[in-house]
């Protein structure tokens, strides 16, 4: 029987757990800036959704996704992508938003319930957070496809977690992808768990990255909790993309160190062991564990740093809590170009209904 | 035998249970339905108890859980397919559609498709987007399928098993916003109740209110309030949204001439405008007003910030009361 | 400029080449659209005039075709997808449901989804199974979406040119029996005509006649022959079923007191549910008699050698007509 | 870079398209009895195509997907699978139903437009022809799922078409195949077309084959005009489910030698020159010729073998056309094993309305 297909899926890392180069590192990493960059924004990321996380305890903010383990894949992301780039991220990846200039207050601001955190115009073209697995997946085809038709060099960058790739809208993504040769990057969080399910329930398969020779495009493993990894991934991914030289899947491998939402209890369903296992390997410690060796961050420039990262985030949190609400003719008032006719009586019967005021069913 | 006060959530898990030790056949199969328990607990403990061959925690895919779930039943098992929240029911509509609830009829009988389908439905929870909608229509609009709305814990528990049992495709809707809302005494005797019926859960005699899932509730309550004003409603719980049960409203619109329908659901072509307007073909002489509806907006559900006012609330039934009693 | 006789089919293929011609952000893409210029060659001649990065044959996955249509067009691209057959629009819903009808919504205008989905529907055809349904119900349930369907080649034309144009999701439906059943005169003039509005095709007195699509034919069938009795029916073709323009229907009413509702697709749920509701909601005391429904059953629609008995014909609605003018 | 995994696809073939064996063959096809019946199957299959595509032709029957350039992958696969396992299949498959017992004259009632065409007892258990695409496939894995929970030693066979693998049921069906080691085959149909749209045009990949390998599970390619090559993948997969070893893929390379359906006109959408190659390598002809050189088969055993096959077929069409339609209650009395209180008013209905006859649109 002759061969007529060979593929295979190789593994990038660059840097151990404890922050010690494994192997040659590349020129950019051997410079301070863009990494202590990159490191101080991955402080910045934790730090907001810490605070996040506290708001929705105190019933301040609804139900939120963690971003605790993903730093070492959205941070990098957002430093590389171009501006004028199309990032169609999944519900975890409010750290590259941030860093695409997404406002932290308008953040919260979705997380607490409001349509208007996605409609910061610092978002630009990139869409809203993806609430149905996948769908997303799909969605940076058909962005990638209207670059392509109209000959830009940009790139469309979307995000999803292992489960997701389950999901056939995942799959018939990269299945156009390759077939079309889109400018597209599929970055894969594989973070081990899809709420309570584990990694090797998702698939057969030995790395989620081989769903791309299914598809007949690149792919390639990273650890994801490797910020020079992942820079050097992403880089050759966007330039090829860019380049017309078709998409890539990156399947990171990283970690969810939260539980899956605020609403979600992890210890039902993991052990405290594995957890704490995972706490060794996490991005941010590594990063900065490297810069301390290379003597680029030391703990001055930390805690000066936390000061000031916890004071963005503050003044962040109070215009998230300043901001009022909507009024009740938001609901209708964004649902067409131009409201119907037909729609006008319920706008009239929503306004007297809430100037009645007080509905059943306090807020 | 258990009969503690339990809530509605509860009450599915005792009908499951109870299903899943009488009939080897019962199985179960979802997004982490099996460690977990469900998201919302709805079948905690099963996985335990009856084993991961029966209780399958399945790959992160509503069109192949619809699939599969059709496969198996094809080959007389008894699934219950969980989708985690009914917004997420789209991709697995394809296999609802146009297998579940044809297989029957294609195959003159020769297969068939005993399956239940549940799924945590409608607003008031807070929760994200897409975890709040009531789509119901989408479904009930569908000949060859049932879908089935408990109210009530022991509702819960009796529409579920007759659910399962059922040699047909059930869609058994579960309105999350009384999931634990109240504790009610639930038998667990194994006692099912009838499908394809109302339940009428109060009589009245100036007027019908026809309501089914969590807006019961609110139905009741202002059902109760008018009541301290001497206006006497009728309520009833549809129950089984379709087929539409239609003789019970017929007959209870017949005494009252008069009828308001709840639900949380957008108005236009919502399960309300069926009744609506079989109502009026079947007895529009019965009828000494417009039967009105009371419903969701025919908006996206907004993000819960803004939520309440999406949902009719107790006030807004005794208004529509009012304004019903009124027309002359 | 054209003004033969042409067909519907026809009709919308002149539409599609003449917005590609006028807009260079209106794209097609579909299974089968580009070589094959479609199965029923809606796309004739499309691909060659405007070549293959604006006339695209996909992959064969739907929920992809509603996927890529949503990210194109939130890029300001004016995508036109085409659903094969109606049949096989389940697996877009969720890219439909969830994405296209809410885009605007969700960012509060930021981005849009200024996109058509044609898909043809309906029976008569003699197609194979899946390939005659009129689930038209589940999309106009939905907010955030407008659902059109033409019946005539004119309206056609005019309607589609109003889809592409309009800066919201559009989901136009297209009544396969008639495709090629008459032709009539379009100009391609680039004139449309008017969403959101119903048509009154035939001004009458005695009861009003409100149908769309491939029904209009029996309907205006009926129309002619009880003419002939001197029935005077008004004939309104509702053409965008959602928003549903109410008003139009309400005046014909409260002039004529009396209404049959036809359709395709099955009674419960069905679109004439919504139109009755509302009639009785808003003008019960205007209707001399309950308004009729004339609809296929709520049974799956059967293999083609029995599709005539669910269908509902001119005698059906004759007989409703006479039915309603009897009423007292 | 670690290489993480490694993947190969490899493709099996025996007979050339002149009918001679390219290397050793397997033992059982060194004797004649399979092959030839084999063969006198594939005719048959052929001989009803022809006379379906007459009837459609003449008014006789509704749209038909013929089954020409098939009969390499259904016949043997017909032969090969046991009575208890489970045929899942597409709108192509009338060979294989026919050769699992259900009678031809059922198979032309289902492209007649009756219901009735699925409900042969002789299908048993085996699920009717799949319209909307690569459904089945998922079907394949919820009746492998029921096999497999029940410990039973049978297999599920899905079949499906080249542009089928496309759809997100295909692909998430080989994925939960995989994570479940389901007792399923699935058989992919390479006929290079869908209708109008070219193999090409489908994917990226440069075979459907490693489409299991982005699912983690068995696959290969096989040439489906080789009746030998065929039953070898065949029966391997077949046993591998059935001992619990887990799912396979087979890509059977064929060609669609007819137009897409009787609706359809490929001369609009690919050339004459690729048609008439694609004859040369045509399944039938191929194991005749081979069947000749062994000296298995011979011209009077052809000849006698098409009488009895058009006698077969003759008797079956009559049976067809002399099946009276079914009553119009038959459209209420199979939705559910018991008609609600509701629908009968719209049973009498139809009947009513039945019995006032002609309607509108003639039959
Ligand atoms: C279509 C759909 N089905 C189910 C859900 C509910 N749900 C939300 S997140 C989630 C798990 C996702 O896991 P994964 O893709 O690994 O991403 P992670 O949250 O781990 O980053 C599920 C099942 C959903 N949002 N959408
Ligand atoms: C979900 C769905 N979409 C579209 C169709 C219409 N359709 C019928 S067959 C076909 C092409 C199938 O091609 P392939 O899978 O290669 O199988 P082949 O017919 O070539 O054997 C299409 C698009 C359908 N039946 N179902
Ligand atoms: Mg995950
Ligand atoms: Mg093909």
């Amino acid at each position: 029987m002759d061969t007529v297909f060979e593929g295979e899926i190789r593994y990038r890392q660059y840097l151990s757990s404890q922050g010690d180069p494994l192997s040659a590192l590349p020129v950019w990493a051997q410079q301070p800036e863009w990494l202590t960059h990159c490191y101080r924004n991955m402080v910045l990321a934790r730090t907001m959704d810490n605070k996040a996380v506290a708001l929705q305890r105190t019933g301040q903010l609804g139900t939120y996704a963690s971003l605790l383990g993903i730093e070492g894949i959205d941070v990098p992301l957002g430093l590389l992508m171009h501006p004028e780039d199309v990032l169609i991220p999944y519900y975890r990846n409010h750290a590259c938003q941030m860093l695409r200039g997404m406002p932290m207050e308008e953040i919260l601001l979705y997380w607490g319930g409001d349509e208007r955190g996605n409609a910061a115009e610092q978002q630009g073209e990139d869409f809203p957070n993806s609430v149905p697995i996948a769908t997303q997946s799909m969605h940076a085809c058909g962005v990638a496809t209207a670059l392509k038709i109209r000959n830009e060099k940009r790139v469309a960058v979307t995000l999803c977690g292992d489960g997701a790739t389950s999901k056939g809208d995942f799959l018939e993504g990269l299945n156009v992808a390759g077939a079309w040769q889109l400018p597209v990057v599929f970055i894969v969080n594989n973070n081990q768990w899809a709420i309570s399910v584990p990694r090797a329930l998702q698939s057969g398969a030995p790395t989620l990255a081989q769903k791309a020779i299914g598809a007949g495009i690149r792919g390639e493993q990273v650890d994801g909790n490797d910020a020079i990894a992942m820079r050097e991934a992403i880089e050759i991914a966007l330039e090829r993309a860019r380049e017309g030289k078709g998409p890539s899947l990156i399947e990171a491998i990283s970690y969810r160190l939260s539980d899956h939402t605020t609403a979600d209890d992890a210890t039902r369903y993991r052990s405290n062991d594995e957890l704490k296992k995972a706490w060794e390997h996490e991005p941010v410690k590594r990063l900065r564990t490297f810069l301390h060796k290379q003597g680029w961050w030391d703990e001055t420039q930390e805690t000066i740093w936390q000061d000031e990262v916890n004071s963005m985030v503050q003044s962040a949190v109070e215009r998230y809590l300043a901001t009022p609400p909507q009024p009740v003719e938001s609901l209708f008032d964004y649902l067409y170009a131009e409201l119907p006719e037909q729609l006008r009586e319920q706008r009239e019967w929503a306004m007297v209904k809430a100037m009645k005021g007080g509905t059943h069913h306090e807020s | 035998m258990n009969h503690e006060a339990i809530t509605l959530l509860e009450a599915v898990n005792l009908a499951l249970a109870h299903e899943m030790e009488q009939d080897e056949n019962v199985v179960i199969l979802g997004e982490d339905v099996g460690t977990n328990g469900g998201v919302f607990r709805a079948t905690a403990g099963l996985k335990e108890r009856f084993g991961n061959r029966r209780v399958m925690d399945t790959p992160l895919a509503e069109a192949m859980i619809g699939g599969l779930t059709v496969g198996m039943a094809a080959q007389g098992l008894k699934p219950i397919a969980e989708i985690q929240f009914m917004g997420f029911i789209f991709p697995a509509l394809e296999h609802i559609i146009c297998h579940a609830a044809r297989m029957r009829n294609r195959t003159r009988g020769r297969l068939s498709c005993p399956l239940v389908i549940r799924a945590p439905f409608g607003g008031g929870i807070h929760a994200p987007e897409h975890h709040s909608e009531s789509t119901e229509t989408l479904l009930a609009h569908i000949p060859g399928l049932r879908v089935v709305v408990p109210s009530s814990p022991a509702r819960a528990y009796g529409l579920l098993l007759s659910a399962i049992r059922n040699p047909d495709p059930v869609i058994f809707l579960e309105p999350k916003r009384i999931y634990r809302a109240s504790k009610q005494p639930v038998l667990d005797n194994g006692a099912a109740l009838p499908l394809d019926t109302c339940f009428t859960l109060r009589e009245g005699s100036d007027i019908t209110l026809v309501s089914w899932g969590a807006m019961i509730k609110e139905t009741l309550e202002a059902a109760e309030q008018l009541a301290e004003d001497n206006i006497s409603c009728e309520v009833i719980d549809v129950a089984t949204i379709s087929p539409l049960d239609m003789d019970t409203i017929l007959a209870s619109v017949a005494k009252t001439g008069r009828c308001v329908i709840v639900h949380e659901a957008s108005r236009h072509l919502g399960v309300g405008a069926e009744i609506a307007a079989t109502l009026v073909e079947k007895a529009l002489m019965d009828l000494q007003a417009p039967p009105l509806r009371i419903t969701g907006y025919d908006t996206v559900m907004p993000y819960f910030r803004l939520e309440n006012h999406f949902m009719p609330n107790t006030a807004d039934i005794k208004d529509a009361v009012r304004q019903t009693l009124e027309f002359v």
